[in-house]
């Protein structure tokens, strides 16, 4: 069920640049699932209004603690990079359906492709799935070098490669040239990140199953305000969808990309 | 004692709180979060003739505390919603205010003909002032000859009270608020957003697709306040206000200008439960200022 | 190479950066925390025919992100201005605009015609939209017919270009904006502040002593966004766009839809170094967006 | 000269219900004289957007600090009461003209009146009239004892006596009640507070040299906007003042109140 909390900040760091790590502790934890995201208010202030939608980057239930993984770019989310353990954040959450972790059956494997900030959801998505007995390869592409993170994580959770934009850090160029170099053999793709990437993906992996992320701009983050619409491929039940309350994870080919 | 109660034309009010149309779709989410027959009304999401898909995203922007949309009055037709959405929001105890849209005269007749007779419906909201679509809308909202024929038409085939919902991007509200008076209409309801505009930041280009906006939200209380002001003058039908209504402290400054009944938009995205948290706090509010009925306050700075 | 200076009508401007009128008073106190050479021009207080003094406190209110003001055009009156106030004006390098008002054609036109003799006032900016005061001032600015004959007047006697100040209480920026284009103004400048209210928490009465006063600051910034954009659209003379300008971004944002110089006002208040900070930022501004010339930006959302 | 600085926060404590001392370091409290405010802004984002005119208690300069007393009752002040131990504040000032200390002669003696959030300023001024050797009277009035303060530091300066509105702390009624029965002898009054207490002073103390010190709201705190405007009485050079620049110390009579 979605609710609002004020959760309190346990831990935050700088773990790339500009890019944050900040573990909330709260009951609403108990909900979560890989892909879903929160919708946080930063300020009580009026300025900035919005609140801002964050993916889950791993859920640890024992604890009562998630953390997200975010850049810190505009407004709001610098406000949120300010914050201090022992302040109080207020997170509306979990929202949206998340990746399915059991469209890939125990001893399958299944490729994980982020870039950028859509690298977040994937971690626990891989975590879940590891925990299936699910075999993950990672493909996680970024601007360069200085942007990465979580390479340990990842790779203590299986194959990972990292792209970057200018080779600053592993392959150089686009993780579908990475892929198609690779040629690598897996039963679902899971996705986040820019659309072009997303597009690319659907359309080399056509054959396969797959599920992808999507991102829009954002007003109420529960489906009340037709904010981030997206068309649907012909064929569909309906001519639309709400990113936030159907998505943001879909199955490739629902939604027009 | 129910300190809150208000009685308007069509509506019996609970308490003088409600969701403002667009920002609560039709109930459904936020009937997740908590129980509607708390409000003292819904106003629905613009329902026109033929479904919407509304306009291209980015739809929404953030800007200094408001926002800008452009959603282009998207919803599912007046059939799905007589079908579908009414009926279910019936399980609630609690008047409905269908906001009514269209592109022409007839299609605004049409939907209020048939729109008014669902049993939940106490009130409509003729939506006159939508900055966001390309044809209707808008322009019946700024034009005072067009709206009044607008309002005469819809009158004469409603068969609940009429409320006319006002654009701010006049040079006078007070003469359109007079104009769909003497329409006929049985109350006013405003404001609806002011046109805006963002851009990206990068190329320079309207951050929104469809290039201006409507500005809702903190930022323009101001100038809503002022506008339910004028009108409260102007006019001797009631008043719904809303803009920017962000606290208990904004309801008793809307109904001090003369609003009988105040709606909340943009700050639902912020706080979902910002309604019945409003209507919790207001007898404490009543308190504090010595008034014992919610209805004592109503056009207070004019006194 | 200078990447920021922009010709205007009568302006020389080293960069586009001003103080707005009215948020500067003559300059005098600011010239106390920089030299006031290394601004683009400043736009001085409104100017009238005998001294005003203005309306009773409280003349100010903080709202969300912005601020209502109701000073009344306050200052010493036109001898007073023309004796002391411009020529002390005179040891900066820097074009003064005047800011022009009155309450009747003839105060404006005599007004106009004195103090663009000014040796350092390079342009009148015809202010034909303040909301604050009870006659002249804004119904000369919401009546296409009545700014068209005023600035036709004042255009006869001036020996400065006339820069008309418009007033976004309008339903048609564009038609005001064209109606003092045929008058033969040489410039627009915009947007003067939209009309709001706020009230006293515990009487519920209006805060500001006037009633209702100014809105301005960062929350109307999309509204003065949206209408310079339109007004580009709709005329061929150059506009100085301004509202809500607290950012370098900002500034850049109103160039991109059509400004090709901007004011700051309120944000003076909070950040009084904001113009000069403003003009040292835009530099590398113009480096990250690629960009040789500030004159590349003015009107690139419409391309 | 007027300046912006960013100054620390190096203490900050509620001192009575609601109302705030926090004291701030940085250079500009060398120019700092008593009477003057500081304009403050709580937040660098657009809301609350104004600044908060707030008059200086008292100037430590040697370890470049001075301390406000301020109540929190409003959305910036709010925002300021929150502010940590090693939080930077944006600080306009010294602004105005503070009260003469000049004004009463070694040996003489000062009457200081002041009445809830006006009390602070008067707290430096009484300290430099002792430090001139100038003997100093301390009338202090308050809605109730929770929201009095500073009592240890005024008796330490001299005679100082309490009013409160309800008789929970000292004197009940009116300071002006108490000045009636105490009928104190004194060279010059120095007084900040509500209107009616200024009004109530100057008339009972006509014949008295006085100083007091008025509020408005104010846009921009250095005399260029016009907001804080005040009325002066005839025979006055001007017709009006800017209580930020001319003020906001006037003497008796030069306003009307
Ligand atoms: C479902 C979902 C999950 C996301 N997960 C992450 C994540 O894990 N980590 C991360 O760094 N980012 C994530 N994003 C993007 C993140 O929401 C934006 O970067 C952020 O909202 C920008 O806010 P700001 O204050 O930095 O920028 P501002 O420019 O101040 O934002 C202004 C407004 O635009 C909206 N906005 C701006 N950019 C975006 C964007 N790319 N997507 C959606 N809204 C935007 C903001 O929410 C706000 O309403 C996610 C977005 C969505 C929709
Ligand atoms: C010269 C001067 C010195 C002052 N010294 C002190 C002091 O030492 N301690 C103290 O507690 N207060 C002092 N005040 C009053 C203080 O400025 C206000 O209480 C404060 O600005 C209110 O801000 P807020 O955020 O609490 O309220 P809000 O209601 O959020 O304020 C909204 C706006 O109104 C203005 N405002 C509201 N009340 C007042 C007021 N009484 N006077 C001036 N502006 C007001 C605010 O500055 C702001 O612009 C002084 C005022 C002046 C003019
Ligand atoms: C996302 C969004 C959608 C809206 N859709 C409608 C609508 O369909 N019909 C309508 O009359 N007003 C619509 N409005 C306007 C609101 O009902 C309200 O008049 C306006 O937002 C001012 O109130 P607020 O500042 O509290 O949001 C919409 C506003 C927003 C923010
Ligand atoms: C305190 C104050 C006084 C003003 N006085 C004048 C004036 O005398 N003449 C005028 O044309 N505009 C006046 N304005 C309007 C500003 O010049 C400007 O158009 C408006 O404030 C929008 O810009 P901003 O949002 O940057 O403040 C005044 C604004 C403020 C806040
Ligand atoms: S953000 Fe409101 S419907 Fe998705
Ligand atoms: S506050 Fe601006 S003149 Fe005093």
């Amino acid at each position: 069920m979605i609710q609002q909390e004020r959760m309190t900040v346990v831990c935050q760091r700088e773990i790339a640049k500009n890019i944050f790590e900040m573990t909330l502790q709260g009951q609403i934890v108990q909900e979560m699932t890989p892909g879903q995201f929160v919708h946080i208010r930063v300020s009580n202030l009026l300025e900035p209004l919005l609140r801002r939608p964050i993916s889950i980057a791993s859920i640890q239930k024992e604890a009562n603690e998630f953390t997200i993984i975010y850049r810190a770019q505009g407004r709001g989310t610098n406000v949120l990079s300010q914050k201090q353990i022992g302040d109080e954040v207020d997170v509306l959450g979990p929202l949206g359906n998340g990746f399915p972790v059991e469209a890939v059956d125990k001893g399958g494997t299944a490729l994980l492709v982020g870039g950028g900030i859509g690298v977040p959801p994937l971690y626990e998505l891989s975590k879940q799935l590891n925990a299936r007995g699910v075999r993950t390869i990672h493909v996680l592409g970024f601007q360069t070098e200085e942007f990465a993170f979580y390479e340990e994580e990842f790779t203590q959770l299986g194959e990972t490669y990292y792209v970057t934009d200018d080779g600053s850090k592993g392959f150089k160029g686009f993780v579908t040239d990475l892929l198609d170099e690779l040629q690598l053999d897996f039963d679902v793709f899971y996705s986040c990140g820019p659309l072009p990437m997303l597009r690319a993906l659907s359309s080399m992996y056509e054959d396969k199953k797959g599920y992808i992320s999507l991102e829009e701009r954002m007003g109420c983050g529960i489906g009340a305000c037709f904010a981030c619409i997206c068309e649907t491929n012909e064929g569909q039940e309906k001519n639309y969808v709400k990113i936030c309350s159907d998505g943001p994870v879909f199955e490739k080919g629902v939604v027009k990309i | 004692m129910n300190r809150l109660d208000i009685q308007l034309p069509g509506l019996d009010l609970k308490n003088p709180i409600m969701p403002a149309s667009g920002c609560f779709g039709f109930g459904r989410e936020y009937a997740k979060l908590y129980d509607l027959s708390q409000l003292g009304a819904i106003m629905i999401k613009a329902t026109t003739l033929e479904p919407r898909l509304g306009n291209p995203t980015p739809r929404v922007a953030e800007t200094p505390a408001g926002m800008l949309n452009a959603i282009g009055l998207q919803n599912p037709g007046l059939e799905k919603v007589m079908a579908e959405e009414l009926p279910w929001l019936e399980r609630f105890d609690v008047p409905i205010i269908a906001n009514v849209a269209g592109s022409t005269t007839e299609d605004y007749v049409e939907v209020a003909r048939r729109i008014s007779t669902a049993p939940n419906v106490k009130a409509l909201e003729l939506n006159i002032s939508c900055p966001n679509v390309k044809k209707g809308g808008i322009t019946f909202g700024t034009d005072p000859v067009i709206a009044r024929e607008l309002v005469e038409q819809v009158k004469a085939v409603s068969k609940v009270p009429v409320y006319v919902k006002l654009s701010p991007n006049v040079t006078s509200i007070a003469e359109m608020a007079q104009a769909v008076e003497i329409a006929g209409a049985d109350g006013i309801t405003m404001i609806n957003t002011l046109l805006g505009m963002r851009l990206d930041e990068k190329t320079g280009k309207p951050l929104i697709s469809n290039v201006t906006g409507g500005l809702s939200g903190p930022a323009v209380k101001p100038v809503a306040l002022r506008m339910v002001y004028e009108v409260y003058k102007a006019v001797d039908i009631p008043i719904i206000g809303m803009g920017g209504v962000s606290s208990v402290q904004d309801v008793i400054d809307f109904m001090s200008v003369g609003a009988s009944a105040v709606a909340v938009g943009t700050m639902n995205f912020v706080d979902p439960f910002i309604c019945p948290k409003l209507i919790d706090e207001l007898p404490a509010k009543l308190d504090e200022l010595g008034v014992k009925h919610m209805k004592e306050i109503i056009g207070r700075s004019h006194r």
